[in-house]
Formats: C-alpha cells, structure tokens, sequence
C-alpha cells in the first residue's frame, strides 16, 4: 500500500485474493482512483482464506478505519466480519459480492452476478442456428457461490434452447437429466457443478476440457458451443478445443475482461468476455466510501436483499464484448491502452 | 551485584532454549508495537490475535504429541474443515442444540483420529501418506457436507459465542473500575498468585531432593518476569472485553494436556515411546494403543478445531482447513518439537502457534504485501529452526 | 524343597516358516544363579523373551512353571506380576529421560491420577544405592550417561518391581573387563540376598566365575546341563557341547613373525571433543610394524574408539593434532574416504548401526567401501562386483546362500565376516578392528582370529581394539593399554598378563 | 502344463510387490475402459493422460530419491510454481529465447535446491520444516513473480510446444501406413527389441553366476506381457500424434535417473546413504554431498515440472504448484518408496504418478463428482499402501 502520511487513513479495502488476477486489477483501480481523493486506504488480500479474511477487518477496526470496503471471499461467510466492524462503527460497503444474512451491511455495489451468466448465455444462443449443436458446459469452483449465480443466469437462457432441441449437451449427464427444468435449486445446480467444475484452475479446466473430448463422439464435435465461466478457464478450455482435429469451430464464453482474453478476442481464439468495468465499480464504492465518511447517505438505484435486509445499492452495467466492439469499449474506454495488444494488420 | 550479572549469564546460557522462544515472541511484539505506533499491543487487537490463533493454537498442542511419537499428520486441517461443517450441519439441518453438535463433533474427530491410529499402529503404514489419505478423503467430505448450500450460515448464539463472545463480568460492580472487565482482573490475579506459590513450594521441594535450584536472584528475576507478563495481558484484555470463551477454551485444552503430559502415566508413556520406541515396548508399554491415545486426541482437537473455526466465523465453508496442518506443524516445530522423537513441550507448541500468528497479525497492521508476508513467515520459520538446532546442539 | 523355581518343558517357538527353539528344556533352582549360554542364534534371547512375557502365551509350544505351577504370560506384565524381571541384550532405556523415569517406566507410583514424581525419585535413589551405583543422580539424564552407568540404570529398573528372579541377557558385552567384574560382584551379592538370577554371556570366564548352574543351548536344543554344586565343569566341554565339536585352542597360532618395518605410526596424537573441550586421546604415540597385530586395550570410555575413528579421517570432526605416517609418509586424511586412499580402513565396533546396510546385499555392502574399483568410469560393473564378492565369501567362508543374500538374514557372526571382507576390499595397509568379536560366539570368533593371523601374515599392520583381556593377549604381538585419552603402557606379548596389562589400563 | 500353472503361480506369490503397481494399474485402466464405453483408451485419451501426468512424474522421480535418503521435501510444489513463473517473465519480458529461458530456470532450480540440501546436511534442520519453510517462501515469490498482471500469458512456439506439442514424423512417408505417426511406431519397436534383447543376456549373466533365474515359461510370459503392453501404447499414441515433447521428456528424465540409480556409484551411494546414514559415512562415502546432490537434483526437477506446466497452460499462474508437492509424494508412495529410507525405485514412482493421474482422468471421463473424487483418491492411496506394507511383510 503506498504511504500517503498527510492522507487520513479511514477507509479499508479487503479484496478475495491475489491468486485470481480479476483482484489485482481490481487493487490497481482502487489505487488509482484514491489518488484524487484527500483519503488513503490500506488494501488488504485474504487469500481466500476466510479466517484470514476476518483478521483482515479486525486489524482494519485496531487501525481505526470508518468505512470498509469489503469483497468477501465467501459471501455467506463474511457475516462475522460485517458485524465486527458495524459493532465498532464502522460502516460496511460489500463490494460485488453480496455479505448475505446479516444486517450489518450498508451499501452495495455490485455487478449482477445473474446477469453475467445471462449474457453468457444469450451469446451463445444467439450465435447458434439450426438444431442439435454440441453444447459443452463448464463452471466456476463450487467452493465459490459467484460460480451457482452464473451458471444460474446462464441456464435460465440456454435451458428453453436445450430443451427444443437447439442444443445438446455434451459433457454433463446431471445437466442433461435436468434439461426440462427452468429453475434450478441449489442442489441441482450443485451437481451439475460438481461434473463440470473448473475450479477456477486453468490445468483443471484443462484437464476437464481434454476428457470431454475423448470421450464425445463425433456427432458431439464440429461447430461447438462452449459455456466457459471466466476469461482464464476459457483461455485453457479453448486452446483444447483448437487442438482437436474434429472440431471445425466454436463458440466460447468468458468474463472479466482480462487482458489476456482480450488479445485472444482480438485473435479469434476466444469468442466474446463479459466486461465488468471495474473503474465504476471501483468509483461508486469510494463515492460511497467518501459520502459516508462525509456524513452523507450513498445513491441508490435499487435494493438487493440479502436474507435480513435489503440493502440499497447502485448495480453497474455489464457489457458483452467480442471482436466487433472490443476497441470500442475498452480502449476507446481508456480502459486499456491500444499498446497493450498486437493488432491485426489489416 | 557482579555475582547477579554471572548469573543471569549463566542461567541465559543455560536456558536458552527453553526461553528462547518467549523472547523471540517478546521481541517480536515490540518491534510490531514501535513500527505499528502502537496499535500492536492495543487491548482490542491483543484480544483479536489471542481468538485468531486459538483454532490453530489447539492443532498446534495436538500434533506436537504425534510428532513427539514420531509420526505426523496431514489430515487434521480438512478434518478440522470437515467437522466444522458436520456441526453446522448438525445444528442448522438437523435441529441439535449447540452443546449435542459439539459432543458429535469431538466424538466423530475421535474417531477419525482412532482410524488413522490403527493404520499407523496396526497396519504399520506410514503416517505420512495414511494421513496424506485421510487429506484428499476430508477435503472431499468437506466439499460433500458444504454442497447444499455453499457456505452454511450458523445460527446458534450459544455455539457462535465460543469464537465471538467473553466470559460474563462478575455482577453488580459497574461502578468499580470502570471500563475494566473485573472477572478477568480478578481470574488473572489468582493465576499470578498461584504460579508464585507453585514455584516456591516447588523451589522447596527441589532443595529437599538435593536438587540445585536455580540461584535465588534469577528465581526472583523469573518470578518478576513471570508476574509482569501476565498482569500486562490480563489488563489489556480487562481493558477490553475480557477474557473470550476461545481464550478460556484453549487454556483449558493448554492446561489438561500440560498435565498430562507433565504429571500423569500417560504422558510418560508418550515421551518414552517417543524417545524409545522399543525401550517402552519391552518395558512393557503397550506402544500401540499409546499411538491409537494419541491419534484419537489429536482428531478430537480437530473437532475442536473446527468447532472453534465455524463459531468464529459463524459458518461453515467449503474451503474450511486448508494449510491448518501446516500452520499447526509449523508452530509446534518453532516451539521447539523435535522429528526425532521424544522431545517437545505442548506449552512451547501453543507459542509457537503464537508467533506465526503474531507474525502475520503485526505484518497485516502494518500493511505488508501478502507476497511478502509469505516469504517473511518462510523465512522466519527457517531462522527459528536454525536457531533451536543451534542452541541445542550447544547444549549437547 | 527341590522344585525349581522356574522350569520350562519342551518350549518350542518358530518365526514364521524358520523354527528357532525344539523342545527346550530348562531348570532354574530358587536362590542361583543360572548361566544360559550358546553360539549366536542359538536360541538364547527368544527363550528369555517367551519366559518374559514378550512372546505371550500362544506364540510358542511348552509349558512354563513357577514354582511348580504352570503359568501362562499373556504379557511382559503378567510376568512382571509372577516375579520375573528382565534385562534385554538391547539397552533399553529411553535417552531424553531422566534416569528415575526409566526405572519405573511402566511401573510407576501413582498418588491418584499423578505420577508421585518425589516418592520415585526417592525410591530411586534406594535402588541406586542397592546396585552400589548411588553416584548417579535419579534426576541426571539417561543420554548423558556411560554405557556401563546405564546398565546399573536398568538393572535398578529391573529390581524396581521387587523380582523374585531377575534375567539378565548378555549385560557384560559392552562393559570393560573392570566394570564386568563389578557387575559379577553386583550379582553374587542379589543371589546372597535372596535372588535367583539367569545370567546369559559369550563370556565363559564370567559364567565359571559366578554360575551354581549351566544350561547350554546348541541350534535351538537345549543340549547340556550342569550342576556346578555336584559336577566340575571347564570352558572346553561347555564350549564343546556348544559348538558340538571340540575346540583346542581358543586362539589359532601365529603363523608368521612381523617384520622390523614400521608401516603405521602416530606422534603426539590428540583428539579433543571440541563441542565439551575433553581430551578424547591426549599425546598417543603409537606404531605398527608390518605383518603385526597390536593390541589396544582399555576400559570403556578409555577413548579408543574416538582414536580410531580420529585415525579413520576424523568423520565425528573432533579437534585432532599431531602427525601420522603410513609406510613412512606423512598423511592427514580428512576424510574416511581419504583414510581409505590413504590404505587405512577402520571397522567399527557397532555392525548393524555403523557397519552394515542391513537391507542391502552382501555383494553391495562388500564393493560400498570401494566401488571405484569394480567400476568403469562412473558405472558399476556387476560382473565384477559379484565376482569380488564370490571371492569374499569363499575365501572368508561367510556362510550365505549367494551373494544376493540380504545382510538382516545373516546371523551376526556371518555379518561380521561381511564386514570384515567390506574392509578387505579396500586393500587396507592399516586395518583397525574396533571390538571384531563383540557379541558372536566362539566358533566364528575363531573363524575371525584365524583370518586375522592370516592378514598379518599378507603383511598389513593390524591395531586390534579390544576389551576382552584373553582375546588381547591371546592374539596380540604387542599391547597399547589406554586409559583416560592416555597411552599408560606398552608391553611386548611375552612381558603381559592379565595383571599388568589390568594395572596400566586403571592407572 | 501342470507346471506352468505351479510355475505362474509361484511367480506371482514371489514377485507380488514388483508387478503389484502394474497389475493395479492395468486394473483400473480396465475398469475405466469398460465404464467409459471404450474412451478411456482411446488414443488420444491416452496421449492426454501422459501429457496430464508429466509435471508431476518428474516431481515424483526426484522426491523419491529424497525419500530414499529418509528426507521429504514440501516446497517442491510452489518451487515448481514460481519456477514457471520465473520463465513466463525472462520469455515475455526480457525476451530471453526458449532455451536459455529453461536453462535458467534449471539452474536456479538447482539452487533452489542446494539451499535446501544445505540447510539439511549442514545445519541439520529436519528436511520437513526447512522445506516447510521453503514452500512458504516460494508460494510469496510466486505472487510477486506474477504480481503484475495476475497471469502471465507465454507466446513462445517453441516453449509453448514442450507441453502441448509433437515430435515431427519422418518426411516423405505420408503415403505409407497413413493415419499413424511412422517415427513412434518406429522407436516404439525399437525400444521393445531392446528390451527384449537386454532381457535375453541378462537372463543369461544370471544363469552364469549361478543365480536362479524365474523358470523358462514364466520368462517368456514376461516377455510376451511388456511386447504387448508396449505395443499396444505405441499404436495408440501412433494414431494419434504420436509421441508428445513432453512424453519424451519424462522418458529421457526417467531413463537417466533409472541409470544413475541402478548403474553408478552415485546410484550405489544415494542408496546406501538412506539405508544406513552412518554405514555409509565409514564406508568413505560423504554424505553431506550426496544429500546436497540429492537435494539439488530435486530443485532441478522442479525447475522442470515448472516448465513442464507452464508449457501445457502457455501461461504462468498464481496458483501454479499448489498441491504439487502432495501429488508427487504420494505417486512415489503409491510406486512403493519407503520412509524409513533405503528402499524405492525411480520407475515405479513413475508409476505411482500415473496411477493417480489414471484414477484423476478416469473419474473425469465418467463424470464423478469432485468431492467423490477426493474421496475416491483417499481412499485409493490408503488401499495402496496397505496392500504395499502388506506384500511387503509377506515377502520379508
Ligand atoms: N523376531 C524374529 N523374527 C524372526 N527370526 C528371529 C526373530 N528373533 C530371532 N530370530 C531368529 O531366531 C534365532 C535365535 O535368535 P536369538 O536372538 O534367540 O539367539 P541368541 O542365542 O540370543 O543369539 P545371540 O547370542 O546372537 O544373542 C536366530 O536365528 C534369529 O535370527
Ligand atoms: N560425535 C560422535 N558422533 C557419533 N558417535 C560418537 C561420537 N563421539 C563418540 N561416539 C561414539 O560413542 C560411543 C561410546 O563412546 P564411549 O566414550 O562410551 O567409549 P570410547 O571412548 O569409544 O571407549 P572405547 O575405548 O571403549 O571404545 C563410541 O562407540 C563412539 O564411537
Ligand atoms: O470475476 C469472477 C468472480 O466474480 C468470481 O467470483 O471468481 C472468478 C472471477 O473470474
Ligand atoms: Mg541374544
Ligand atoms: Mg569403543
């Protein structure tokens, strides 16, 4: 964390972990944005770890912090925390995940998680004609509950699809028991998980993608649909399915953004990435952040309930982006720099 | 006065393993303390760090007796997950009450404990890989008692209160000392008093067996340390909350096996399987059932383990234990455990526990990066260890 | 009343598929003590472990009676109960306790749930006292004691549960001369009080000096049995009943006379521990001719180990000064494998923990010490090493199915031989054999004396480290005597005897 | 034909532990081919399977020796990790080649692991812990190797093509035998007349020395199994892509440990330092050395499982090396190491390896749950060892 002595040092940020590259952007936009603000903040990671997660906002409370910015590893889990620093004054701003159960959160900004999976899904619908294309489905870490939102998002949009015969699944038996079904439980999406998950690790995904293959028969091949979670699980599963003979195409999912991904939309090697622009993510929370500090009640759009409360929030918009808008949105954006990419030459 | 420095110097020589650790750990806190400006040794963050080592700090007291009778164990850090989910289970699906889901839950870390022993014992396999075994096997238990729901919110206050809550203040004297938790003032001052008269009476007993003592100036020295020390923390934690149900937990655990240990048959039997594995075999010790002893408490503090980690968090989750083992290990071997059987102090093991958590607790309050932090603890851990061998190798 | 106190009829125990023990019988009269004696593997040691308990009832055939009464031991505890308390040939104390806590490990005195730890430690002290070892402290470490300190340790443990009969299996074989015959004293003076011991010793001196009664045991049978209260018996029949054939001479004659050449010598040698600051070896000037064997005799604790193993390139790196000479250079291994370059090799005095890799083969252990030598470059010739081996075992006569046999199958007399023949192969100038008959029995002592007079026939210079007076001065042509880091005497083989040499080594 | 049957069957009581991984293995690839409807060995499963299992083969060759020498080493995992990393930055940030991006990282690797060694043979410090040490230590480096970005994504052909490429055919053949890669099938049959030939004189040098040899019959059946088993390996991956870089790499590295184990003196002291330490030391070997060796060898090896993964995933990652450590040691207990030093062979860890990537791959083909998949390695592992200590005892 830079050391800015004359800055009053009130807000603390504690972000998932620094394994997942999703957080260090997020950890760079944070320091960005602080620079024009008269306040500094202490970033901390918990490593995914939610013991750590919770020293984290105990030691945050010990420095004298008065808001916190708290991105929960574990959304559920992190109700203890909240309340620690809401019984020490200290107001509580969730940030992209929900803290559920508990009514010691103030604000919340947020992506809709639902949303990303919805949008991931609609892509691949509207990208596929005719009737019976392979459909291969593929989710985030069970440990993870981000994971059961978007793959609900996503099977809410592909399900009617599965069932009139648009798609078929490829890779998962427990998906395909339940493909007449809309709305899922948790559990059953909990068992399907548990048969496609990727652990949000790219040599699982991998590792996954290279035995659905083997084991799909031909007529499972050929122009594919691919529902991949996020932009570095997608990376792997489809430099796998580049690499088989019989697959002549396919259409893969993504989200984040990540600059990798990026140059591989540019490439044509990843279809598309759901864009969660963590700039106005990040500026609504320090606007939150500054307006409580200030004395002030933050904006809000709408209420999200978490189980005890509903608390006000401002959602941000999520963006699809492939490779007929990628310039536009994120570097025309300033989001990144036109440099950071090899281009085609055209 | 220059007999007083060769005695301290010679009494610093000779100890200096058995107080090189709570000096490191002094040293420790204070450098965290000036770098923090104080908010080290504040009574809210000392309170703070004694609830973030507790689950640990019971693993720690645990492994130390299997790895003083040669073995180890891996598997108690998804263990210590897995039971933690089985009691939030227990308690949210099932409808037992807080006092029932733990009485399970030591009872099924009991057992667990009890199946790794006889592999080690009976089925003579290493315990490195039957508790390598046991690892993957909790982990995916882990996974199966958490999928229901992801993370499983606990909502008992009687079982949340172990990791969040203080031991109630002596009724009807708000009025004195206010802002002090007088039951902690008061149990503090009866340890203080209680440690000084044990060690007098045992000074005396060890003149009667003829026994050199320490000298008498570095016995009064100890007690002086002794006393400060403790009536330093019980004011910082009188000045806050007092003292935590995990606080009070692990010194029971901390107490029961330090008598164990110390005093009992038991415990005898343990350092000398340890030490001898055939020796107390053919001196009639039934070595097998003092390894399946050890195992089944050491998955019964699991269970503890896991009880303390969910009502801290007030909920079970799907990644609950991960590195506990190793974390646990490491702090028993910086309290000076040795793989060679037959050496280690549970009490040294909860220090140990200590000084990793102070470690990362100081390098949290002082914003150190977490790859850093990482590196520092390797390192740490590394100079701790170089540092027992050397010293004790000095003695030898 | 005539019925003995302990009787054992027809014991027979096997291991797996390999029977051990047939149909042994043994009598053991209250108030005596007893002598069981035999070649390694005879059977000694499992017979005393199915009496203790060890081997519970069901694991062997036979019957045991106390006093009359058949009794069945389902555990070390059980005999413990019946009076019967056991010193295994194993030390068996644990090293990081203290010395009260291993006297009654696993007898301790309880006050409730605690240990009384002041009532042990008193108690101790009695025992202590009443195996006249009261300058140990109950409260002193049991590592930071000598070998010969700790035997009284475990005699006081045996004692602490008040036996009726105490076992002790081969109590002498890491003790000096002086300190065994304290021990005998030690013993004869239980048995005047009231005891009845069972004594097991390769030392058969020791046995003629204090057993009332014999039992001798050949290839798991219990063969012979004497009465010394009704028949005469000397060293050679006993050893003829042993060994089933007669042997003449304990100690093979010289075959050749050394030669005036000086092929090792030390000067103003000096071993220092550096980690405690004792002198190990202080001011040794030695020297060996060739085709010599040169005694080296001590007590235990003399430092003659540490002065072989200081010799042997210094592996423990203790603070060593002074000058040594192979064939007249000047050489300072610091290393044993430079010791080994330099033609010296030194065996230790511990087989199993120092000298061999129990789970390796014989051919794998011979080549260890040399492997440069059945090598072409960097690659091992197999061929040749089996070939080196096949020669070892021939010309050692090492007792093996081939030379693929693991070194744990082999009996300890076998596997000395393999020790030996590792050392061999090094083609040392200089061999020094560090106690090479500790623990076997006769005939492959002898076995091992023979190839001795041999090697000094070949022309190597042999220092033989030993505490057993006879085997120095059966055996040597000339004697150092050892005492406290210190060369206290000389003595040509015609000038020593038991008195003299006994003199210089408490000097 | 009588005495073939007694003949079989005393062969296979005798030499249960050498043939038991082989004999599991072939099981469970059986039972997977029958429950997956034949995709379990189909040929590009199977090239999968080993281009799955490399970065942890490796690992395990190298922690066997560890093994053998009765030390462990935790911090190959994240040493792996950061290794992999280490390369992603030297390729796309100072541009380094391919080549001598790995020679560095190999070479640190040996570093790495010299430190280590060091810490064990000159400061004595337990392997566990000083390693212990080191897998904190690395697990920071990783993160502050890949702190920039996250992930480091590799755009290097040649690198990239180690773990997801293929040895080139023999040009000019296209028309012959079309649909199989002609150079595997031709080193394919190479390496079994090499076998078969090297079996043939050994077989005779047995017979020459006087030692038995197994029985005529139970020769030929031997001979008979690997011709087939090696056959039938080279035809599926010859129908596929033929033999992968990474593929190549394991053989290589598994054929020089294989001959440095079994055939130098180095080989000869490695062992004979873990079966008796002190033996070994007054046979003049220093042993000091061959742990630093050993040691040092296992760092590199890591250095190489780094590139191994880093290859496959064309990209450096945070998490990369987690668990590594476990995997591989638990393939080399699979393949029969044992702990208490002295005992294991390279190969068979190799085996272990793919015994549990075999069960890993499987259970993915078939759609297991990953909480029974846990479950299932645990209990696998456990099995394996005991039927290990089991054949052991019985054989001893
Ligand atoms: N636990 C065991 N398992 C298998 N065989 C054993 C075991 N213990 C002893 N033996 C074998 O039983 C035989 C008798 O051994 P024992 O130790 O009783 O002989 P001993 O007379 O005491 O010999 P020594 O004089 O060398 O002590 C030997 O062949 C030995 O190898
Ligand atoms: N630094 C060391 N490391 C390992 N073993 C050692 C070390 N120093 C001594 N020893 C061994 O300890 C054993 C016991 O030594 P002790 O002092 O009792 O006998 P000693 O001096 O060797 O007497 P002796 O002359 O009878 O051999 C010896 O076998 C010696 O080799
Ligand atoms: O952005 C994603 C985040 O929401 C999820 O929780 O973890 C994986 C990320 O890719
Ligand atoms: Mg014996
Ligand atoms: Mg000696």
């Amino acid at each position: 964390a830079p050391k800015q002595a004359a800055k009053q040092k009130v807000i603390g940020i504690v972000l998932p972990t620094k394994d997942e590259p999703r957080w260090i952007q997020d950890e760079t936009r944070f320091n960005d944005a602080l620079k024009d603000t008269d306040y500094s903040a202490e970033i901390m990671f918990s490593q995914g770890d939610p013991a750590r997660e919770k020293q984290n906002v105990e030691t945050l409370i010990g420095q004298g912090i008065k808001v916190l910015i708290l991105c929960a590893h574990d959304a559920v889990a992190a109700a203890a925390s909240a309340e620690a620093a809401r019984d020490a004054g200290v107001k509580v701003i969730s940030y992209d995940r929900l803290i559920l159960d508990t009514d010691a959160v103030d604000y919340y900004v947020t992506f809709d998680s639902v949303e990303v999976g919805r949008k991931q899904g609609q892509y691949l619908v509207d990208h596929a004609s005719g009737q019976n294309n392979p459909l291969y489905l593929y989710a985030g870490a069970l440990s993870d509950n981000n994971s059961f939102l978007f793959f609900q998002g996503a099977w809410e949009v592909l399900q009617p699809k599965i069932a009139d015969g648009t798609f078929v699944i490829a890779n998962s038996t427990k998906a395909e028991a339940l493909k007449d079904k809309n709305s899922l439980t948790r559990d059953e999406i909990a068992d399907i998980i548990g048969q496609i998950t990727t652990n949000w690790d790219f040599n699982t995904a991998k590792n996954l993608a290279q035995a659905n293959l083997s084991s799909a028969p031909k007529t499972l091949k050929g122009n594919v649909f691919i529902l991949a979670p996020n932009d570095g699980t997608a990376r792997s599963i489809a430099d796998t399915f580049a690499a088989d003979p019989d697959i002549t195409s396919y259409v893969i999912t993504g989200q984040d953004a990540e600059k990798p991904s990026v140059q591989y939309i540019i490439d044509g090697k990843q279809s598309m990435t759901v864009f969660k622009d963590v700039r106005v993510l990040v500026r609504d929370a320090i606007n939150a952040a500054i307006t409580y500090l200030e004395g002030g009640e933050p904006e809000a759009t709408t209420t999200y309930n978490n189980g005890v409360k509903d608390v006000p929030s401002k959602p941000s918009e999520v963006q699809v982006v492939d490779k007929s808008n990628v310039r536009e949105i994120l570097i025309d954006s300033g989001y990144y720099s036109e440099s950071d990419f090899t281009w085609p030459t055209e | 006065m220059n007999s007083f420095g060769q005695h301290l110097k010679k009494f610093l020589v000779e100890n200096v393993r058995d107080y090189a650790m709570f000096v490191a750990l002094i040293a420790i806190m204070i450098v965290f303390e000036v770098l923090s400006g104080g908010t080290f040794l504040s009574p809210d963050n000392i309170t703070n760090l004694i609830n973030q080592t507790g689950y640990l700090a019971v693993l720690s007291i645990g492994v130390t007796l299997v790895i003083v009778i040669r073995h180890i164990d891996l598997s108690i850090g998804f263990l210590s997950g897995f039971l933690g989910a089985v009691a939030a289970n227990l308690m949210m699906f099932y409808h037992f009450n807080a006092f029932t889901a733990i009485l399970v839950v030591l009872l099924l870390g009991a057992l667990a404990g009890l199946l790794n022993g006889s592999m080690v014992a009976y089925l003579g396999i290493p315990s490195f890989i039957a508790t390598l075994a046991g690892w993957m096997a909790y982990r995916g238990a882990l996974l199966l008692a958490t999928r229901g729901m992801g993370t499983i919110i606990i909502k008992n206050e009687t079982f949340n209160a172990i990791g969040n809550g203080f031991i109630p203040d002596i009724p009807g004297l708000e009025n004195f000392l206010p802002g002090y938790h007088k039951l902690t003032l008061f149990l503090g001052i009866v340890a203080i008093i209680a440690i000084i008269f044990s060690s007098i009476s045992s000074r005396r007993r060890q003149i009667q067996r003829g026994i050199e003592p320490i000298p008498f100036d570095m016995f009064i020295l100890e007690m002086i340390f002794i006393t400060a020390g403790l009536f330093y923390i019980t004011l910082k934690i009188a000045a806050y909350n007092g003292i935590s149900w995990t606080l009070l937990i692990v010194l029971g655990v901390t107490m029961i096996y330090y008598f164990i240990t110390e005093r009992t048959v038991l415990g005898r039997h343990i350092y000398a399987v340890g030490g001898n594995p055939e020796a107390a075999q053919l001196s009639g010790i039934n070595v097998k059932k003092i390894i399946l002893i050890v195992f089944t408490s050491m998955g019964m503090l699991a269970g503890l383990s896991g009880i303390l980690f969910a009502s801290r968090l007030k909920s079970a989750t799907t990644t609950a234990g991960t590195m506990f083992e190793l974390y646990a290990i490491a702090g028993a071997y910086i309290g000076g455990v040795s793989a060679a059987g037959g050496v280690g102090k549970v009490v040294n093991s909860l220090i140990g526990a200590f000084v990793m958590q102070t470690l990362q607790n100081g390098m949290l309050l002082l914003g150190v990066d977490v790859s850093l932090q990482y590196i520092i603890l390797g390192v740490v851990l590394a100079i701790a260890v170089i540092f027992d061998v050397a010293t004790r190798s000095r003695v030898h | 009343m005539d019925t003995p106190l302990i009787e054992l009829r027809n014991i027979s125990k096997s291991f797996g598929e390999v029977q051990v023990l047939f149909d042994v019988n043994m009598k053991v009269k209250e108030g005596e003590i007893h002598c069981l004696v035999g070649e390694n593997g005879a059977g000694k040691s499992t017979l005393m472990k199915i009496l203790s308990g060890v081997y519970p009832y069901g694991q062997y055939s036979g019957e045991i009676l106390i006093e009359g009464h058949p009794v069945q031991f389902h555990s070390i505890r059980d005999s413990e109960k019946a009076g019967i308390s056991i010193i295994y040939q194993e030390l068996s104390l644990v090293p990081e306790m203290m010395v009260y806590e291993n006297i009654f490990l696993s007898n301790e005195i309880r006050k409730g749930l605690v240990v009384d730890t002041e009532k042990e430690i008193d108690e101790a002290g009695r025992l202590l006292k009443m195996v006249k070892a009261d300058y140990i402290s109950p409260t002193a470490k049991v590592k930071n004691l000598s070998v010969s300190m700790q035997q009284l340790v475990e005699i006081a443990k045996a004692l602490s549960s008040k036996p009726k009969a105490l076992i002790l299996d081969e109590p002498t074989s890491a003790l000096s001369e002086l300190e065994s015959e304290n021990l005998l004293n030690l013993l004869k003076e239980l048995k005047a009080r009231g005891m009845t011991i069972i004594l097991i010793s390769h030392r058969l001196k020791e046995v003629l000096q204090v057993a009332d009664s014999i039992t001798v045991l050949r290839d798991g049978r219990s063969v012979a049995y004497f009465d010394r209260r009704e028949q005469e018996v000397d060293e050679a029949t006993i050893i003829k009943y042993m060994v089933g054939r007669e042997i003449a001479n304990l100690y093979p004659p010289k075959i050749a006379e050394p030669t005036d050449e000086v092929v090792f010598e030390l000067k103003n040698w000096t071993v220092i521990n550096p980690s405690t600051g004792r002198y190990l070896a202080k001011d040794v000037n030695l020297k060996i001719h060739r085709g010599e064997i040169v005694g080296l005799f001590g007590l235990i604790g003399a430092g003659r180990t540490e002065l072989g193993l200081s010799i042997f390139g210094n592996p423990y790196g203790y603070t060593v000064q002074g000058e040594m000479f192979v064939e007249g250079k000047q050489v300072n291994p610091r290393s044993p494998a430079e010791a080994i370059k330099n033609g010296i090799f030194y065996l230790t005095e511990d087989r199993k923990e120092r000298g061999l890799i129990l789970i390796e083969t014989i051919r794998k252990n011979i080549a260890l010490a040399n492997l440069e030598a059945v090598s072409r470059g960097l690659i091992v010739d197999d061929e040749k090493e089996i070939q080196v081996a096949n020669n070892f075992v021939k010309r050692l006569s090492i007792k093996a199915p081939n030379v693929e046999a693991k070194i744990s199958t082999l009996s300890g007399g076998t596997q000395q031989k393999v020790l030996v023949a590792k050392g061999l192969f090094t083609e040392p100038k200089v061999l020094i054999l560090d106690e090479p008959t500790r623990g076997i029995d006769v005939g492959a002592k002898f076995e091992i004396y023979t190839l001795m007079r041999e090697l000094a026939k070949e022309g190597k210079a042999i220092l033989l480290i030993s505490s057993e007076l006879p085997e120095i001065l059966g055996m040597s042509d000339r004697i150092y005597v050892m005492g406290r880091g210190r060369i206290t005497g000389e003595l040509s083989a015609d000038q020593a005897d038991q008195e003299t040499v006994m003199k210089y080594a408490i000097d």
